[in-house]
């Protein structure tokens, strides 16, 4: 892949970082400043998506900033895989921050100011993340990403939210500055470079047992990819607004970790490495213990926003799956996931955030009736599960049928088990909240009858998100054609 | 033994130096009292000077104070004077010396105003409360 | 800490008789002091600087830099000294 | 190339605007402020001249009076040296944008002898990072301490006790320096550096030798704060008046730290200390690495913010000596590097001390940072900058320093010392966020704010303690991307030959 | 054990006439002495420390004799405080005057640009200007350091 020198890269970057500026010049005069949120979010869409046929010829561009250490500058490079990935979430930012407007004022939310700015900057991360050239970058972005969604987390400013606050730096910045850090010092000792090429740079450079540690160290170093044991940073950053959950943890923040591990497997290890070694199992058998695990948890979870993290826990690890049968067609699955689950689980989250402005209800036991008297977030909703149950006709049943495929010509029954078995699960914990929406008697005098549909901001959203996973289930031509770049180059 | 013995009377200097720095190190870490702590750091520094001093005798070396014509007809024959060098030094060592004692002269002045007591620990004590 | 302060005592005072042990003995002429650099100052002091003290020109012209702080550090003292003792709240 | 005497012009302007200080501020106090600024800006100029030079022609040695080394005094405006030069004026001249500001607040009639001294210890710090030669280093030592004594005097509370602590300390240390230099001068005859280590390998390196290197090295570890010898430093930074503590907190370990290079390198050689004495080194190091946990600990205990970040000064000492005696490049060039970073980190963390004391009084206890950030958004942002340098999250300068050290370490084979680095960056994290986290939620209880200097006036520090604090966070990003150049052209020449 | 180490209230002698007589005739020869060690440094023991040192002594010994004020009286603080300043100045400025001179710094012989005396001549002198700063510098702070460790900052009563 030849990549051309360019400014666009630092462009898609830098544009929502520079963003905050007139956002946070804006403090007094909210339409101004939401007007810029949108502006800046559909700014980057475009910035991102005018990179694209560039990669679709086989091309791409790159950056170098500076050149910090010997054989590691602080670089940006766009890929297919990062443009993959940028796609997704730019697009997503688009739709949450219209939603966000509607969900901030219904709510009439303190310091919306710092809350745009610092989407703003977690939305550079991401893309940063997606973008980057080397390890060294990466973990700039990453780290800027943990940093910059800390006062987001935290919006409530209670003690709850405190804690919260607390718990999700430690587990992030600790993870990354104990595990990641060493482990990509490692790397450097040993290859003197961290640039991520096609098939690796470790092959030929470590042993099997350096390379498994390495591994391990990186799987959990990511701590955003929430591999159990160090997954209970997500369930309590719930604590935060919801256009938040929805999409930094249902999408940019928890789909920046697994991204790191694919960038790791496919661009540092090498699949052919780690397909030698046969260290496969290792991410297979952590990612399964995650799926099932998390989907149990999931079943047990009364607040809604709660549940959707713990499924959110464990449809990552599919990403990690697929990845980790080192197939063809597991990979693909497990990428492909990584976009299915993103539209499907935004949508869900958004119910929820839109169920929580109209009738200020968290727990699922309290919503008995309530699809009846919001249809349209209620139908979202119901597409939405069925994607990520993996159900034709929807984008989350090719991810899963791919990766299926995957195990089956590994020859790994088993994991066509567990992807079985969890699907179940998923199905066990989304349909009853379906259920109660629509047929269960909600008690009476819970004063049902006032309550109506959330504001149209936020409907507009949650409703094109769950459209699409529709549509990428008949057309997923774009996202396989990026794939096939990735996995097979 | 007899080597031993040859071994420090040859340089008996340095063991008086040492003997004194000893004692002045101990008084400078161990003594609880700041007057004596200060004491103990004149004492070190004086040895330490003693060295220096000593290391730049010849037997039966002249003070480099030179007859200057003498001077300039016929040369110096340098081994018949004492080395300079260590009293220069010394110069610049008894200076700072002097210096450092007259700065812990004045904090021991006020520390004994604001507490009333010179002893380290009552002080520790009170600047604690 | 009175243990510490013996224990160290005794330790440094015993590595500083051991380093004594490849010592000229004292007021040897031919110890290394006497032989490397001194000699330069004593032969040169006359006709370098037309100061027979040698003391006077190593400290005034050869060293003079050493002599310039050192008269430094006692200016420093005295400002200590004051502002250490000439306070209103004393 | 020709030597320039632009060097000795940055070393004496702080000297005659000292002496200056000294008469005008007697008479106007206005008088003080524009002499403090314009000398230390004119010898920051010169000495980034000077650098400008080096880099361009390489180093040069310079004899003071004219005398040929070794019969005069030698100074080595090598690519080291200089670079410490400009380190040392720069963070002279940030910290005392602020420092007059805070001074004239704290210590109004006395202001001019604060700057005299002040300004000398500029100059000793310019004399200590230039000098080639081994007893001018003891008279600039005493000098930097004999200053650093008197400023910590003027400190409030149990300054004086402190004060003298550190006297006690400081002339110990002193003295075991001048004693192994005397063994030196009685073993070879001379005190240049260069004619030291010309005549050192021709010795049997006898017990005598073994006695001056150790005697120098603890009088120096003991002036910069290393580990087990570190008791004097905290109650003495933190009892300096914040006008001090901007500019001694910053320099002093970091030259102390500059000088061992020095005298390891320039006297002695990596053979002596890391073939010859191999076990040593392996020591030291594990002492390093101790001292960074203890260290670390010790301020995870602390409940105050100036104490706290006493002691990570003392755990950051123990990383530059640690990766000094690593004894490769990797490691040299992080301790290097870490003498720049730690240097610009400290001054912009004390800046920031002095900014918000301004503003909420002497006390910094925990409980009296409350609700900072909505009262001081700049001042916090940029604690919270030189926190992440302090963390060593990329790009600010403190992640680069810290990826050297690791990386000389993991080549070393010394894993306590890179856990030890890993643990104090974990640990750091926890300090720093403690503080923000009290600063960013907790709302200011009106009680309190009564008692200590009055009512503190709501809003920012004054401009003239923004300015700096600002241009210091700003360095510590700016260093940090410019590491690679700075390790290409700086530090790749200061590493000694053989390691 | 607990020691009194506070200063003595009042004098404990009074003022005693043969005492304030002798010291009063001393005074001027111990300060000519003074003056001839540090000009003498040249050709004999000597210097600036050592002058000024004496020079500083004849000060003390008159606090000591009469009390503070009177030795202020002579030597006020300010002049004091100026002449430690200028004698420092005057061996910075030599140096400094050396390298501006084209030089290198403290290197003497270059002010032979000033008037032309000969380098090695030069060398002697400037090491007579820089010894006179020396003295000036080591009798003022000598005398303000007795001054101050004597009354304790307050300049009311001496030892």
């Amino acid at each position: 892949m030849h990549a051309e020198f360019s400014y666009w890269p630092p462009a898609a970057v830098l544009i929502s970082l520079l963003g905050t500026v007139p956002i946070l010049l804006s403090d007094r005069r909210p339409n101004l400043r939401e007007a810029w949120t949108v502006l800046i979010s559909v700014g980057k869409f475009v910035l991102v998506a005018s990179m694209l046929p560039a990669v679709l010829a086989g091309g791409g561009y790159r950056f170098t900033v500076a050149e910090v250490l010997p054989g590691a500058a602080i670089a940006l490079r766009v890929d297919a895989m990062g443009m993959y990935f940028a796609l997704v979430a730019s697009f997503l930012w688009i739709l949450t921050s219209v939603y966000s407007i509607g969900y901030m004022r219904a709510l009439d939310e303190h310091d919306q100011t710092r809350y745009y700015a610092s989407f703003a900057v977690a939305m550079s991360a991401t893309i940063g993340v997606a973008f980057s050239a080397n390890l060294l970058t990466l973990y700039l972005f990453y780290e800027m990403l943990s940093l910059s969604t800390y006062p987001l987390v935290t919006h409530k400013q209670d003690a709850e939210a405190r804690s919260a606050g607390r718990k999700y730096l430690t587990y992030l910045l600790g993870s990354s500055v104990a595990l990641t850090l060493p482990a990509m010092i490692l790397i450097y000792t040993l290859t003197g470079t961290l640039e991520f090429t096609a098939g690796g740079i470790l092959a030929g450079k470590a042993d099997a047992s350096t390379v498994s540690i390495l591994l391990v160290l990186l799987v959990f170093g990511f701590a955003k990819a929430a591999v159990m044991p160090l997954h209970g940073w997500l369930p309590a950053a719930m604590v935060a607004p919801t256009p938040v959950s929805s999409f930094l943890h249902g999408v940019a923040v928890v789909k920046v970790g697994v991204f790191s591990i694919l960038r790791m497997v496919f661009f540092v290890f090498g699949t052919g490495l780690l397909a030698d070694l046969n260290l496969g199992a290792v991410l297979t058998s952590l990612a399964s213990v995650t799926i099932i695990g998390a989907s149990l948890v999931a079943l047990t979870q009364d607040n809604l926003k709660r549940r959707l993290a713990y499924s959110t826990i464990g449809q990552l690890s599919y990403m990690i799956l697929g990845a980790g049968m080192l197939n063809a067609a597991g990979m693909a699955g497990g990428l492909l996931h990584l976009s299915m689950h993103a539209f499907g689980k935004i949508t869900l989250f958004l119910c929820a955030g839109a169920i929580y402005v109209a009738a200020h209800r968290s727990n699922i036991s309290e919503m008995d009736g309530l699809g009846r008297r919001m249809p349209v977030t209620y139908a979202a909703f119901f597409l939405a599960s069925l994607s990520i149950i993996g159900m034709p006709p929807l984008g989350g049943f090719l991810s899963k049928w791919s990766m299926v495929v995957g195990a089956v010509e590994g020859g790994r029954l088993l994991l066509v088990a567990v992807i079985l078995v969890s699907s179940l699960l998923n199905a066990a914990y989304f349909f009853p909240i379906v259920y109660r929406g629509f047929f269960a008697r909600a008690a009476e005098g819970g004063g049902q009858e006032e309550i109506r549909e959330a504001p149209v901001l936020c409907l507009i959203p949650l409703g094109v998100t769950a459209l699409f996973c529709l549509v990428l289930f008949l057309w997923p031509t774009l996202a396989l054609e990026l794939i096939r770049r990735v996995v097979s180059p | 033994m007899e080597a031993i013995l040859d071994e420090i009377i040859a340089k008996y200097n340095y063991w008086i130096y040492v003997v004194l720095m000893m004692i002045g190190f101990y008084a400078m870490i161990g003594k609880n009292n700041l007057v004596k702590k200060l004491l103990g750091m004149n004492i070190f520094q004086t040895a330490i000077i003693l060295m220096f001093i000593s290391s730049g005798v010849k037997k039966g070396g002249l003070i480099p104070v030179l007859d200057k014509q003498a001077a300039l007809e016929h040369g110096v024959n340098a081994a018949l004077i004492n080395n300079p060098v260590p009293h220069v030094l010394m110069l610049t060592a008894i200076v700072v010396s002097v210096s450092v004692t007259g700065v812990a002269l004045a904090l021991i002045q006020r520390i004994h105003r604001r507490y009333g007591t010179l002893e380290e620990n009552e002080i520790l004590e009170k600047a604690d409360r | 800490m009175k243990r510490i302060a013996l224990v160290s005592t005794l330790l440094a005072g015993a590595l500083l008789i051991w380093g004594t042990r490849d010592f000229p003995p004292w007021g040897d002429p031919n110890a290394p002091a006497s032989l490397h650099v001194s000699p330069t100052y004593i032969e040169g002091t006359v006709k370098d600087t037309s100061i027979p003290n040698a003391v006077t020109s190593v400290l005034g012209d050869y060293r003079g830099y050493d002599t310039m702080f050192e008269t430094i550090v006692i200016f420093c003292a005295g400002i200590v000294v004051v502002s250490v003792l000439r306070r209103p709240d004393a | 190339m020709t030597p320039t005497n632009l060097h000795m012009y940055a070393l004496a302007a702080p000297l005659i605007g000292a002496f200056a200080v000294m008469v005008a501020g007697r008479y106007s106090r206005r008088a003080v402020a524009p002499i403090v600024l314009g000398v230390l800006s004119f010898s920051f100029a010169a000495a980034l001249a000077v650098f400008l030079r080096v880099l361009s022609g390489g180093g040069f040695r310079y004899v003071v009076g004219n005398w040929l080394a070794p019969y005069g005094i030698e100074l080595s405006v090598d690519h080291l040296g200089s670079l410490m030069q400009v380190l040392v004026s720069g963070v002279a001249l940030t910290a005392s944008v602020s420092a007059v500001q805070s001074v004239a607040a704290d210590l109004e009639d006395r202001q001019h002898l604060f700057f005299t001294l002040y300004l000398i210890l500029i100059a000793g710090l310019h004399g200590l990072v230039l000098t080639a030669d081994a007893f001018n280093v003891y008279v600039l030592l005493e000098i930097a301490s004999i200053t650093a004594y008197g400023l910590i005097a003027l400190g409030r509370g149990r300054a004086i006790v402190s004060s003298f602590n550190y006297v006690i300390m400081g002339s110990t240390g002193a003295c075991f320096y001048l004693l192994g230099i005397g063994y030196l001068y009685i073993l070879t005859g001379t005190l240049n550096m260069a004619d030291l280590a010309r005549i050192i390998p021709t010795l049997q390196s006898g017990p005598a030798l073994a006695t001056a290197f150790s005697f120098c090295l603890v009088g120096l570890w003991i002036k910069m704060a290393f580990f087990p010898l570190h008791v004097w430093l905290p109650n003495a930074y933190s009892d300096m008046p914040d006008g001090a503590a901007v500019l001694v907190a910053p320099l002093m370990t970091k030259v102390t730290v500059y000088l061992m290079i020095r005298f390891m390198f320039s006297i002695f050689s990596p053979a002596y200390e890391f073939i010859q004495h191999a076990g040593v080194q392996h020591i030291v190091v594990n002492v390093a690495a101790v001292g960074i946990v203890c260290a670390s600990a010790l301020a995870l205990g602390q409940k105050d913010l100036r104490r706290m970040l006493t002691y990570v000064i003392v755990a950051e000492v123990g990383y530059m000596v640690g990766g000094v005696w690593l004894a490769n490049a990797q490691g040299m060039t992080g301790a290097i590097l870490h003498i720049v970073n730690d240097a610009l980190m400290t001054l912009c963390l004390f800046l920031a001390v002095s900014a918000m004391a301004s503003r909420v009084g002497g006390d910094l206890g925990f409980e009296h940072l409350r609700g900072l950030f909505r009262r001081m958004p700049v001042t916090m942002a940029a604690l919270s900058v030189a926190a992440l340098s302090m963390i060593g999250v990329p790009p600010t300068c403190g992640f680069f320093s810290k990826w050297y050290l690791l990386l000389g370490g993991i080549q070393a084979g010394q894993w306590l010392y890179a856990g030890a680095l890993i643990f104090s960056s974990l640990v750091n994290a926890v300090l720093f966020f403690r503080v923000i986290e009290i600063a960013y939620f907790r709302t200011p209880d009106e009680s309190r704010n009564g008692q200590g200097h009055g009512t503190p006036p709501a809003g920012e520090a004054p401009a003239m303690m923004l300015q700096p604090l600002v241009v210091s966070a700003a360095a510590l990003i700016a260093v940090g991307l410019a590491t690679g150049p700075l390790v290409q052209n700086v530090i790749r020449f200061a590493l000694p030959g053989g390691i | 054990m607990k020691t009194d180490y506070s200063l003595p209230q009042d004098r404990p002698i009074g003022p005693s006439l043969i005492i304030e007589v002798a010291v009063r005739t001393m005074i001027p020869f111990i300060q000519l002495f003074g003056l001839y060690v540090i000009a003498h440094g040249h050709y004999s023991p000597g210097g600036g420390f050592q002058g000024g040192v004496v020079l500083g002594a004849s000060f003390i010994l008159m606090a000591i004799a009469f009390d503070l004020k009177t030795s202020l009286r002579f030597f006020s603080l300010r002049a004091n405080a100026v002449m430690a300043s200028s004698g420092v100045f005057i061996y910075t400025g030599t140096g400094v005057l050396c390298a501006l001179l084209g030089g290198l710094f403290l290197d003497y012989s270059a002010m032979d640009a000033l008037l032309a005396l000969g380098p090695v001549e030069w060398r002697s002198m400037g090491v007579f200007i820089v010894e006179l700063g020396v003295g000036l510098a080591v009798t003022a702070i000598m005398a303000s350091l007795f001054w101050d460790l004597s009354s304790g900052g307050d300049m009311e009563k001496g030892l």
